[in-house]
């Protein structure tokens, strides 16, 4: 993937949006995406939107929304594969610029879950992760993430407040977040102490389901130096899966598909991990953020917990988590999230010396397929 | 009528069919159709033991649409007698009585029932082990 | 695309398949693919499924496929695009292929249709082709596909015979497909006097939803050379979009993106119409068969119906159209579809002169976004 | 509950809301919220003639859950008097009584009644004109 660069983001605040349909939303990011790298002619366009058919909202969305763009022609392509779908997007996105079939690329995600009552939004996600493990247990993912607390905290002898210190660093972070659902910072207490959703996760714990759109605009470093775009740049990724179903899993706090996925991508980009300024972890829950950080090799088994309790992992130091918030400060729109991650670490390029690198965590499930971006800055400045 | 898949699943829901592996030993639940994921052996369909016990667990608070009127409700992480690990609600049993590490055995209930057909879906779910 | 080829193709036969999942349905279906392609260790996997998500059977299926299939690592993406989604699969795969990121691809698509009653698949296909066009008139597909046909035979002066003669003729070349859903011979009294679906469509207009599944294994043609391969060589294709919702078009009998797909196509693969030795169409109803022939360049505009009542594509014509049976006597499962129609030009190359070349036809809704692929026989024979 | 995206749609439906072309006049229904898709100009909402004919129709005898009690029920393609093209409903006519080219006009009705919530969508068919 040498020479992969995105030269345009577009993204809503996470939110409910009652009164806009999901095209219109998705819409908002892209135009916005497509302002940024001055409105180029784009050959195809990628949408990732976990739940948009299951919902009944609408289905094949790419179509339309290529159509709402005003995009003539071209290849539109819709992925839904849950919280992989706009990582999916991406990937997608590059191989074809990759292939040589394209110049510029559209890719993001799109998800609406405000049309829907939460208990159906619940029913949707867990026939999407597996059906037969959750549907007949009564599992919602919000409860197995719980059962991993529960073995963590058990097979480590740490405490929840250690895990739930995640939640609070999100917070603290998503405070600079302008497209953050949630702009405030929450005491390790108040999250502690907060309603249970699955027990002994808290509603702290569970990253929040949202609205919300996200799309960037993709082209070579070759075209985006020739037309004096700033851009990100794509140094490497990992793609790789876990088994599924997860009880057929032998370990179930070893994210194998992201540690395989992590290392592919290092490795590909020829960065070792501890030049890396930040990473964006997949952290739907508190849980599911502390094991992604021991499988990114950020942390040894066990330690993920202590780490963050510890500070280690702040803005101010070496190695920051979750800069822009993570999944629970600015929300989780599921087929959407691994779009905002990236049009966030693009933001941090913009401010912050161009010579930094990032790395992006992504996955479906509860790491049934990790994605990896690493990413670094770039441009005319 | 998501009626007909799981009838289509009920009879290793209601028996607790998985696969065994004829190389290895490994087992599985739900079955896999294909091979062992640990070294590519035949599997076959065995009854699993319907004893096993407590890994992990969770109460469940914020339910999907099928469970909702269930809530709060336990669903724990078990290890069968012959080391298959599953998934399934516990029955019989109230949240404060419940510790990692109990005993446990299968038992056959209702599930959920569908609003529209009034249709009822069965299947195992654990209690505490007597004996 | 130059230098894409299938090795191996795998299906079974559309119809209602009660015992089985979608899953292992898929996975029947891509074993057989592997067979043939003498188990190539795979890269990457394109499913495509309109419907998986939207009738509660079960989400982001690639994964699940994928781990059916003992596959252990690798990248697996979920494609959900309506009748256009295994064709969209497909050029995903190839994309990859190109981009030097895979050697080998396994792409296709399956659906389930038999597990859900006839009026909640109707109910899903409306919402996933155009909610807001279908659901608040009460248009079915069918009933779309019937104001075409009444506006043709007033534009036209053509008789609903001569539309209804495309399901004449592919029942008649469905006889000789294995994997058919139907293989018996109709007469036009028949086909005529069957049930109203829609008026003025009886059931012998409309394709038959089935469960099925089919699956290619691609690579490049260098390496099938060097195994010794027989193989399809892709030698051009083409997509492009007409637009959404449907009310929006200034002519409802133009299939404009079928039109400007297979255009593109042919000139990719420097090949003429005259060249074909068959034409696939997705002729999901007798009517939109029809239409596709006007704009695929077969026929003049208003002249389609005509010349399939004529014979001009019968089997033993210069160009024949449907020979394995089209939508209408294989079934039409719907996001498998286009990888059915794959697997069967691959069969018929297996037969037949490997020189040569066949053009197949695919979409999403009606002209939504059509897809155009030229193939054309070669291998060690 | 798709309620919430019925009732999102309801005022162009009820009101046969579509949107007008700055430019070049042309018409759409549904509304678009972008641009026109012949001159590029800019849209603005407008209320459309509630009077057209039928270009074309289909009597559905095969339908979707939600309309599954109403048939056989007629779907016509409809042309307004400015030229705008829609999709809608007919009422108060038999199917042996419609004609293409029949003047229609506009009617507020019930479209369909959800289930298990007993929530009722209203939206505009279309019956012969009067007069
Ligand atoms: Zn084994
Ligand atoms: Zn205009």
């Amino acid at each position: 993937m040498e020479g992969i660069v995105a030269v345009g983001y577009g993204l809503v605040r996470v939110g409910e949006y009652w009164a806009k349909d999901i095209v219109s939303l998705a819409a908002d990011a892209a135009s916005m995406a497509l302002d940024m790298a001055k409105q180029p002619s784009v050959d195809a366009l990628y949408v990732g939107s976990a739940l948009s058919g299951a919902l009944g909202i609408q289905g094949n969305l790419a179509i339309h929304v290529a159509d709402e763009l005003g995009f003539a022609d071209g290849l539109a392509v819709n992925i839904s594969a849950g919280g992989a779908s706009s990582g999916l997007a991406v990937l997608s996105g590059i191989d074809r610029l990759l292939s040589g079939s394209a110049e510029y690329v559209l890719v993001g995600g799109v998800e609406k879950v405000s049309d829907n009552l939460p208990s159906d939004v619940l029913e949707a996600i867990l026939i999407d992760i597996d059906r037969r493990v959750l549907k007949y247990s009564g599992l919602t993912d919000a409860g197995l993430a719980a059962i991993m607390a529960r073995l963590y905290m058990e097979e480590y002898g740490v405490s929840k407040e250690k895990i739930t210190s995640l939640s609070v660093l999100d917070h603290e972070n998503g405070v600079n977040n302008p497209y953050a659902m949630f702009r405030r910072a929450v005491s390790l207490d108040m999250a502690m102490s907060a309603p249970l959703v699955a027990d002994p996760l808290t509603i702290f714990d569970v990253a929040p389901y949202g609205d919300g759109a996200a799309f960037l605009v993709l082209t070579t470093k070759e075209k985006a130096l020739e037309e004096g775009l700033d851009y990100m740049e794509f140094l490497g990724y990992g793609v790789a899966r876990n088994r599924v179903p997860i009880s057929h899993r032998s370990n179930l706090l070893s994210f194998d598909a992201s540690a395989e996925a992590a290392s592919v991508a290092l490795s590909r980009a020829n960065i070792s991990i501890d030049s890396l300024r930040f990473v964006e972890l997949f952290d739907n829950f508190s849980i599911t953020g502390v094991l992604a950080l021991e499988a990114l090799g950020l942390s040894g088994s066990g330690s993920g917990a202590d780490d963050v309790w510890s500070g280690k992992f702040n803005l101010d130091r070496q190695v920051s988590v979750d800069i822009m918030g993570g999944l629970k400060a600015r929300g989780h729109p599921i087929g959407a999230t691994g779009a905002y991650q990236l049009c966030e670490a693009f933001m941090r390029f913009e401010e912050a010396p161009r010579r930094e690198y990032g790395l992006v965590h992504m996955m479906s499930g509860f790491d049934d397929q990790a994605i990896v971006f690493v990413v670094g800055g770039g441009g005319s400045a | 009528m998501p009626e007909i898949t799981e009838w289509r699943d009920r009879i290793w829901r209601y028996r607790l069919i998985g696969s065994r592996c004829g190389g290895c030993g490994s087992t599985y639940y739900p079955p896999r159709n294909s091979r062992c994921l640990k070294c590519g052996g035949d599997l076959e369909e065995v009854e699993l033991p319907r004893r096993g016990k407590l890994l992990s667990y969770t109460v469940v608070y914020q339910a999907p649409t099928l469970y909702k009127y269930s809530t709060p409700y336990i669903v724990g992480y078990i290890e069968l007698l012959d080391g298959t690990r599953l998934f399934a609600m516990l029955t019989d049993v109230e949240p404060d009585e419940v510790r990692v590490g109990m005993e446990l055995e299968a038992t056959l209930r209702k599930l959920y029932t569908y609003g529209e057909s009034g249709h009822i879906v069965y299947g195992v779910k654990f209690r505490p082990a007597v004996g």
